[in-house]
């Protein structure tokens, strides 16, 4: 049979450029402009899936993109709309859920058991014996529908932007377009958004004078200068009308994400036609009148030889004129408005021989259309947080109470005329704008960046639009007989019926139970036939019932759009380009990019013992605070004190939060009589800055502290090891470097390697002689270069983090949120001199006086740990055990191989029972092995006096 | 995407800025009980309607302000008023987001 | 002793395609930052306003700092001439901050695509500052147009340089004239 | 082991039988009057209100008990989480509660006569950085020592167990290694609440849907209405008509504020929502459930193919089930960090649910400050796991009258003393 029509007046497909292209590896040929489900149709392809319980054999059943039944794969991509897709030249696409063929399906068995595989079997099922359960798991996974994944799949480029448009409207039929056009006219930036390929709606299936109609309002629309989206979808519409939407139709991306911040949104989204429910109903040649008008009209395409149609509406009455003009046998049309109905089809499992009228009748056909009426597709009208309620004279959903900026029009509020849907366009476009002009006026006064409007806010406009009156429908969902009410989930009216019965009675429950209205479409076209089932069977009315919550994406979104470009902030210092060519091997620390070693981090920590070595420490947190009321805030957010710090000191502090939690510590600097600079540890700075900012602006906003945050722009550089200060007396002049002027725990500005405004402290996280040195960015290079370059006789080096970690663990440092937790009181650390209790007020300062208090439960201790067997590096996070029990009484924090000592040092929190020097821990390996170690006295392993790092 | 009022900027986005929690005061460090502290420190009055909370403009002008906000319907009200502290630097939950790894306290 | 040279944090420069606003790196300009209560006006700008004061360019970008961005001399003359009372206090940020510049008809358009303020021309005019989150980096923006064809100038923290040009950059390729 | 009186057992064979002879089946619970007067009333019908019913009435004979739901039996997060079970917890305390619960879930099919489809197809929660591996290191050797089948596994494995994941070095987050814990998995969440309201109605406990709370009576408190410390609960005002009873669990999760308030209880909770989506189905070729703190996502692919998907908690306190573009943009760019290959997935749908989040990812559990009010929540993101276990230990409270040591450290009383429990230390979106 040739199904491909003569030339139709309203066809899309271009008979000049053929496409080949396979299906299930063999070679069809099709037009462009086809989609895929046209151009297999053409080619007199039938059956496109397997339905994904009972593998029974499916064909088009809406031809648009809601239909369950066409879903294949094309190349790589799984799930591809085949009735919406576009046919491409040497496309492959196959069907998704059939094995070993489309044709001959193993899985058909399960039909046979139907019966048996009602609704909720799983549960019923597969409970003993209990440990063959995972068997059939594996067993029924295979029986998941949909698509193949290619794991070679490559990240590909995504693309996304940020719009502000006046309106949004959503749906090019002739209601969305008329409403693009008058908001555009009225000054309004329009954007409109159409899912098919081309505006138009409803009219494109239509007679020419509905097409001509629709390519009137497009050449309008454009000419207004609305921005016209198709092959798109408004897919969700979320707080403060933020719109998501799919973009299909932009040149490079196959799909971006427009997140649109619409001033007021237009729901135009017309209606979905709904299947009817009866026996057979999903035999393949079971088609809604919107697919044969599509097929024939659109695509050439005859549906069927010799048709049934039921109708309900001019859309089915329409389908008989068109499928009579295609040369379809009409053998017999069934008016549901004269109360005539169908009962079922039957024919073989491919393809639809009889259908059965409810007065008994059989007429033999291999196509039967129904027109049973629409679901409206308020989606994005329950995402705007209205409830639509339920009309039965006009058989459908209407909206109630929208909010301002939403406003609904065309097939979703009501019927009419061609002529009065594009009028309630036009109103309810002029409406938009209107309503987007007075939002645009309260923005403008309100943004500070805006330049302001003239005159007062424009009141927001009453709704007075003429309504669209509601045609007059027959309730028609179910017949006499059961049939599907999910295509794509398989399931049953009969399904849902059972599931009432055995107490699943609630829509919410009979969904979850059946998984009706879970699948792609996402009730678009299920939804209110499930309702309808379970009102008739618990004997209320569909309002009663009501409906499941829809929710976004109204169609389906990649992740590859939703991803977008990813945007990961990476950080570097003004020294990476350095570390990456020497070798660097990198590590992630939050955003920032740093070295962690040169190649061998055991020599950078001899070299630094015994030559010199520097490091990049940029990342430290650096906050630079200006004002009279300096000492106050360090007062406050230190645990010890500083209204004593003289100008050219430092010193070191801990920060707590009001829990008594360490939150922070690090080494604060007078640099001036009302100028210090603030360090923090790299992971703390952003929240430290925003700490400080807090207690400010919100508990103390008259204290005059100016904060400025310049980690960045001071590239910071320890230089470390006995010859630090013959290295550095080589690049400054202008500061006395002598062990006498510059003392430990002391801080200069000067010039270093001719770059003046550079601080310097002699600090140390490694227990060496080490100058801290800040230098202003831009010239952080220059300065690191000369370091090296005037350092190469002294054996300088540069080190990493993995050094520094090993140089501050034999020194005995601990760093906060290593060695300390989320839990971790300041006493803990071992720095009980430097909580002041003092002070007035300190941030955690209660907790602290009563975690103190003689009475109070002890607080774990923080102490250093060396193992008896000084080659063993217990990894980090090893337990510490009482002996022969499994009882915990701490844990490692932090260990390594120290090259100084040659032997393995730690740092651990133990209770206290355990905390006494020379007390023997048991610390249970990894492994499953215990070995013994001991509780040092000081927390420095190294050289626990401080004689080197004082030098 | 929410819009937040922020008293300088004007609305702007909720990913522009950072959740500070429900408003509180702090009790006085010197007379406080446990019992009050604690309070402070940990016990919410989470309503579902109306709750003054405090933001940070974190993306924009970096003030600390507080709002009433409608917990149900999102809705805000009253001209925004200067921020007040809350007892920890990040708001639970962000920390509860942060991960283990924003916790590593490298130096 | 070789002479310190001031370096940029964007190290790779990638051409502009044809048509495509340009994108360029300003980070050398000198910027120094003027801290004031909230609500004082030590420079008479207000907070997201820009003005531009012998060859200096001023911009309130938050109600408390003003930014001031130019060649060293100029700022360091301007600031000389200012008269603050005490509460002010004046930070040199050059070396904080990454300047960059997008200009060009489609600026605001790729601009959209990394950030999420309105760029429509009654809402971010010439002249007008705001602070945003670009690429997921917070950024000040200053509209500095240029002979009429509009003009952004961008800053943030140094350390993001090279990873927000590159992002603005890719931003920007979608506008270039079609080869 | 529940014997059931009135309805008929589930089992392939009585499937065939039924099927054969086109018998329907009975309902799985009544639908009972309100009663005057119950033994115990227990608000929230989710997974913690359902087995603390169904264990009072199983394990200690107390059978006049009423579950109120204000909507349908699991509206709240048992109906709408990513149902991850696991128990390798960072606290010893942590993880003997949850290795109970996952004990109760393994035999729960058995027990309760109805699938609940636990599939025990391991957890992976990916380490990205250094501190992140110590921390799995930590949870590891914690679990060991409770027998927990936990451990740290470095990419080779990561990969064999999961090939769609980008264990290569060089990416922006590269996998360092992960916590694998294969014991855990994913299970039928709605199928474990219906089997828990099922089994309870067999032994005539009462569910009530469509019934809100809307008041606690109480009298002696020191607070308005006699409400507060050191009152007595006297009853329960509903919807549907008041209820005398002097013992109310509050199993209310994201709403256990307003309950609590009822009562004239304050509690240390706010409410987040926490998002999840689903994608279309596809082949499966997800076999275990994947976690990454650091990127806030986890995923995991169920038998019917789509990908299940979670992140952390919305960061503004909210009643509001909205959802937002936010999550599904963070969520996507997430997921394709660590698998690529699914970029051309679409995503299906989105939801969210409340969470009521505590200052230490610790619930709140057992007595409270008012005589016969007692406490199941601050289950936060993590509450599905605890469901049985939080079931029969409130249950032991409630019959004992003392708080049983597996709860303990989860008394509200710790946080007037200051005394968190420690999971606040390996605080990420482990589910
Ligand atoms: C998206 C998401 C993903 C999650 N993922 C996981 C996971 O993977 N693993 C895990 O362990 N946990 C997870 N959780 C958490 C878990 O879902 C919850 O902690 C758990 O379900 C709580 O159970 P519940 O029985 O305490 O409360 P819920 O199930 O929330 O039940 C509370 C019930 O109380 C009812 N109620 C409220 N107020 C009243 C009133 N006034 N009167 C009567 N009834 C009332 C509600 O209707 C609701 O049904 C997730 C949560 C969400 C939201
Ligand atoms: N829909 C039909 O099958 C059909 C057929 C004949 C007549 N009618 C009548 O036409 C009227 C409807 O006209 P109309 O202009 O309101 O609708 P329409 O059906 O002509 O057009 C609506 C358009 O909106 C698009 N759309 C829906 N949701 C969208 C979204 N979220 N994003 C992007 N695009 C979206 C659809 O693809 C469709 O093209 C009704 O009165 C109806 O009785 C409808
Ligand atoms: C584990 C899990 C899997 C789900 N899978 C699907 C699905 O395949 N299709 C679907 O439509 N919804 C799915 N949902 C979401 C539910 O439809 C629903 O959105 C969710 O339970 C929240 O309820 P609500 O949307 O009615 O508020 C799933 C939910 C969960 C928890
Ligand atoms: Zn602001």
């Amino acid at each position: 049979m040739i199904r491909r029509l003569e030339p139709q007046s309203g066809e899309v497909i271009d008979r000049e450029s053929p496409l080949k292209f396979t299906w299930n590896s063999k070679k069809y040929v099709g037009y462009a402009g086809d989609t895929i489900v046209s151009a297999l149709l053409a080619n007199n392809r039938q059956v496109f899936s397997r339905s994904m319980k009972y593998h029974r054999p499916r064909g088009v059943l809406t031809a648009d993109y809601w239909d369950p039944n066409t879903t294949v794969q094309v190349g790589t991509e799984p799930n591809v709309r085949g009735a919406h897709r576009l046919l491409e030249a040497d496309m492959k696409v196959s069907a998704q859920n059939a094995w070993p063929s489309l044709d001959f399906d193993i899985k058909a068995a399960n039909g046979l058991f139907g019966r048996f595989l009602t609704a909720g079997f799983y549960y019923k099922t597969f409970i003993k014996p209990q440990r063959l359960w995972p068997l059939y798991e594996k067993v029924l996974a295979r029986f998941a529908p949909g698509g193949v994944v290619d794991l070679n799949t490559p990240h590909g480029y995504h693309d996304k932007r940020y719009a502000h448009p006046d309106v949004v409207v959503a749906g090019g039929g002739p209601a969305g377009l008329a409403a693009a056009i008058s908001a555009a006219k009225a000054g309004m930036s329009v954007m409109l958004v159409e899912q098919n390929h081309r505006l138009g709606g409803h009219l494109r299936w239509g007679t020419d004078q509905d097409r001509e109609t629709a390519d009137d309002l497009e050449e309008s629309a454009r000419d207004a200068g609305v921005e016209i989206l198709t092959d798109s979808a408004v897919t969700g519409r979320y707080d403060d009308n933020w719109i998501a939407i799919s973009q299909r139709d932009h040149p490079g991306v196959v799909e971006r994400l427009i997140k649109a911040r619409a001033k007021t949104l237009v729901v135009a989204a017309g209606l979905v036609e709904r299947p009817y429910v009866f026996s057979g109903n999903d035999l393949p040649g079971v088609m809604l009148s919107g697919a044969v008008r599509r097929l024939i009209n659109m695509y050439a395409v005859r549906p069927g030889n010799r048709a049934v149609v039921l109708t309900a509406n001019a859309e089915g009455d329409a389908a008989v004129a068109d499928l009579e003009r295609a040369g379809v046998e009409v053998a017999r049309v069934v008016d549901a408005r004269a109360g005539e109905t169908i009962s079922k089809a039957a024919g073989s499992s491919k393809q639809l021989g009889s259908v059965t009228l409810a007065d008994g009748s059989t007429v033999k056909a291999d196509l039967l259309v129904t027109a049973a009426g629409w679901t409206a597709p308020t989606s994005l009208l329950n995402m705007s947080g209205d409830r639509p309620s339920y009309d039965p004279a006009a058989a459908r959903f209407f909206p109630t109470a929208l909010p301002d900026n939403v406003i609904a029009t065309g097939g979703l509020v009501g019927d009419g005329s061609l002529d009065e849907l594009i009028a309630h366009g036009i109103s309810s476009g002029e409406l938009a704008a209107q309503r987007a002009a007075a939002v645009k006026h309260r923005l403008r006064s309100t943004v500070t960046r805006a330049q302001n409007p003239q005159g007062p806010e424009p009141p927001v406009q009453p709704d007075r639009r003429i309504g669209l009156s509601r045609a007059p429908h027959p309730e028609l969902y179910r017949s006499d007989t059961h049939g599907m009410v999910d295509f794509s989930e398989d399931v049953s009216s009969k399904d849902l019926v059972s599931a009432a019965a055995e107490g699943f009675d609630s829509v919410e429950l009979v969904k979850r139970f059946t998984t009706a209205t879970m699948g792609p479409s996402q009730g678009k076209l299920e939804t209110v036939n499930t309702v309808a089932v379970l009102a008739e069977a618990r004997g209320e009315t569909i309002e009663e019932v009501g409906t499941t919550v829809w929710r976004p994406p109204y169609a389906p979104i990649s992740l590859g759009a939703l991803a977008g470009r990813v945007f990961e902030p990476v950080r570097v210092s003004s020294l990476h380009e350095w570390h990456t060519a020497h070798n660097m091997t990198p590590i992630l620390a939050g955003q920032w990019i740093r070295p962690e070693h040169y190649g061998d981090p055991g020599a950078e920590v001899t070299n630094v013992r015994t030559n010199v070595g520097i490091i990049d420490v940029t990342p430290l947190g650096k906050l630079d605070l200006r004002g009279p009321d300096v000492p106050k805030l360090l007062n406050l957010l230190y645990t010890n004190k500083w209204s004593k710090l003289p100008v050219g000191r430092v010193r070191y502090g801990m920060m707590c939060a009001e829990d008594g939690v360490v939150l922070d510590d690090g080494v604060t600097g007078r640099l001036g009589e009302d100028h210090y600079l603030m360090t923090t540890t790299s992971s703390g700075a952003g929240q430290i800055w925003q700490w400080v900012e807090m207690w400010l602006q919100t508990e103390h906003p008259d204290w005059q502290v100016h904060v400025t945050p310049v980690t960045t722009g001071l590239t910071s550089i320890n230089i470390a090891g006995p010859k630090s200060r013959e290295l550095l007396m080589r690049l400054v002049d202008d500061v006395d470097l002598s062990a006498e002027a510059f003392e430990y725990m002391n801080v200069r500005t000067g010039t270093i390697a001719g770059v003046p405004d550079c601080f310097m402290w002699r600090i140390g996280f490694t227990g060496e002689l080490s100058f801290e040195v800040h230098v202003p960015a831009g010239f952080g290079l220059h300065v690191w270069e000369q370091l090296i370059e005037k350092g190469a006789d002294l054996g300088i080096g540069p080190f990493g983090l993995e050094a520094q970690r090993i140089m501050r663990l034999e020194k005995g440092h601990f760093i906060v949120g290593q060695d300390t937790d989320g839990l971790t009181k300041a006493p803990t650390t071992g720095l009980r001199a430097l909580i002041k209790l003092d002070k007035d007020d300190f941030a955690g300062k209660p907790e602290l006086e009563w975690a103190l208090a003689p009475e109070a439960p002890e607080l774990p201790v923080l102490v250093a740990i060396t193992p008896t067997d000084p080659r063993l590096v217990p990894d980090e996070a090893c337990q510490i055990l009482r002996e022969g029990t499994t009882e915990i009484v701490g844990r490692i924090t932090s260990s390594r191989f120290s090259p100084s000592l040659q032997r393995s040092i730690c740092l651990g929190q133990v209770t206290p029972e355990f905390a006494a020097a020379g007390t023997t821990l048991t610390v249970r390996l990894c492994d499953g092995s215990d070995a013994t170690a001991k509780v040092m006295e000081h927390h420095a392993h190294f050289d626990p006096e401080g004689v080197r790092l004082r030098g | 995407m929410l819009l937040v009022p922020c008293p300088h900027c004007g609305p702007r986005n909720s990913a522009d800025m950072s959740y500070r929690g429900e408003a509180s005061s702090r009790p006085d460090p010197a007379s406080t009980t446990p019992a009050q502290w604690r309070d402070y420190l940990y016990m919410e009055h989470n309503p579902a309607g109306w709750l003054r909370e405090n933001w940070y403009c974190s993306s924009g002008c970096r003030r600390f302000f507080t709002v009433e906000r409608h917990t149900v319907t999102s809705e805000f009200r009253e001209p925004p008023l200067p921020g007040s502290k809350t007892a920890l630097p990040l708001s639970k939950t962000a920390e509860a987001g942060a991960g283990t790894d924003q916790q590593g306290g490298e130096k | 002793m070789a002479e310190p040279e001031f370096r940029s944090s964007v190290t790779t420069l990638t051409a502009t395609p044809a048509g495509a606003p340009a994108l360029t790196d300003e980070s050398a300009l000198t910027k120094a930052s003027v801290r004031a209560q909230v609500g004082a006006s030590p420079l008479g700008v207000d907070f997201t306003r820009t003005a531009k004061r012998d060859g200096v360019l001023i911009a309130a970008i938050r109600p408390d700092e003003w930014l001031l961005l130019g060649s060293a001399n100029d700022v360091e003359a301007l600031l000389a001439t200012a008269r603050f009372d005490a509460s002010v206090n004046r930070i040199d940020i050059t070396h904080s901050r990454l300047c960059l510049r997008l200009t060009g008809a489609r600026s605001a358009s790729a601009l959209e695509k990394v950030c999420s303020l309105d760029f429509d021309d009654t809402m971010f005019p010439d002249g007008a500052t705001g602070s945003a989150s670009v690429a997921k980096v917070s950024s000040d923006l200053i509209r500095d147009d240029i002979d009429g064809e509009p003009s952004y100038l961008l800053l943030a923290d140094r350390s993001f340089g090279q990873y927000l040009y590159d992002a603005i950059h890719d931003a920007t390729t979608e506008f270039a004239d079609a080869l | 082991m529940i014997r059931r009186n009135r309805a008929p057992r589930y089992s392939a064979a009585a499937l065939l039988w039924r099927g054969a002879r086109n018998d329907s089946w009975p309902r799985v619970w009544r639908d009972p009057a309100l009663k005057k007067s119950y033994d115990v009333v227990v608000v929230g019908g989710g997974v913690h209100g359902l087995a603390t019913a169904y264990y009072l009435a199983a394990n200690h004979g107390i059978k006049n008990v009423a579950v109120l739901d204000k909507a349908y039996l699991g509206s709240g997060g048992s109906g709408r989480n990513t149902a991850i079970v696991r128990s390798n917890y960072l606290t010893p305390e942590g993880v003997a509660f949850y290795d109970r619960s996952l004990d109760l879930y393994n035999t729960m099919s058995a027990d309760l006569n109805l699938n609940v489809m636990f599939s025990e197809r391991g957890h992976l929660t990916l380490a990205h950085t250094d501190s992140a591996v110590r921390t799995m290191r930590w949870r590891a050797e914690v679990n060991k020592l409770q027998n927990i089948d936990s451990s740290v596994i470095g990419p080779d494995e990561i990969k064999k167990i999961a090939p769609s994941l980008d264990t290569s070095p060089n990416t922006r987050y590269p996998i360092l290694a992960a916590l694998y814990h294969p014991p855990g998995g994913t299970i039928r969440h709605d199928a474990v609440v219906w089997a828990y309201a099922r089994a309870a109605d067999a032994y005539g406990v009462d569910m009530h849907q469509k019934t809100e709370v809307v008041d606690v009576v109480c009298e002696g408190g020191d607070g308005p209405d006699g409400k507060g410390p050191g009152a007595k609960v006297t009853g329960v005002r509903t919807s549907k008509g008041d209820i005398s009873t002097p013992v109310v669990i509050n199993c209310t999760a994201g709403w256990a504020s307003l309950i609590a308030a009822m009562a004239g209880i304050q509690l240390p909770i706010t409410t987040h929502p926490l998002q999840a989506a689903v994608t279309e189905p596809v082949k499966v070729f997800l076999p275990t459930v994947v976690v990454s703190g650091s990127l806030h996502v986890y995923v995991s692919q169920t038998d019917r193919g789509e990908l299940v998907f979670g992140a952390s908690v919305d960061p503004f306190a909210t009643y509001d089930m909205r959802g937002t573009l936010d999550f599904t943009e963070e969520l996507a760019g997430h997921v394709l960090e660590l698998m690529p290959a699914v970029s051309q997935m679409r995503l299906l749908r989105q939801w969210a649910g409340l969470c009521d989040i505590t200052p230490d990812y610790s619930p709140v559990m057992g007595f409270t400050p008012v005589e016969g009010f007692l406490c199941d929540v601050g289950w936060g993101t993590y509450g599905f796991k605890a469901g049985p276990v939080s079931g029969e230990q409130m249950a032991k409270c409630v019959a004992d009258q003392a708080t049983p040591d597996l709860i303990s450290p989860f008394a509200l009383s710790r946080f007037d003393d200051g005394v968190l429990v420690g999971e606040k230390g390996a605080a990420a979106v482990g589910h």
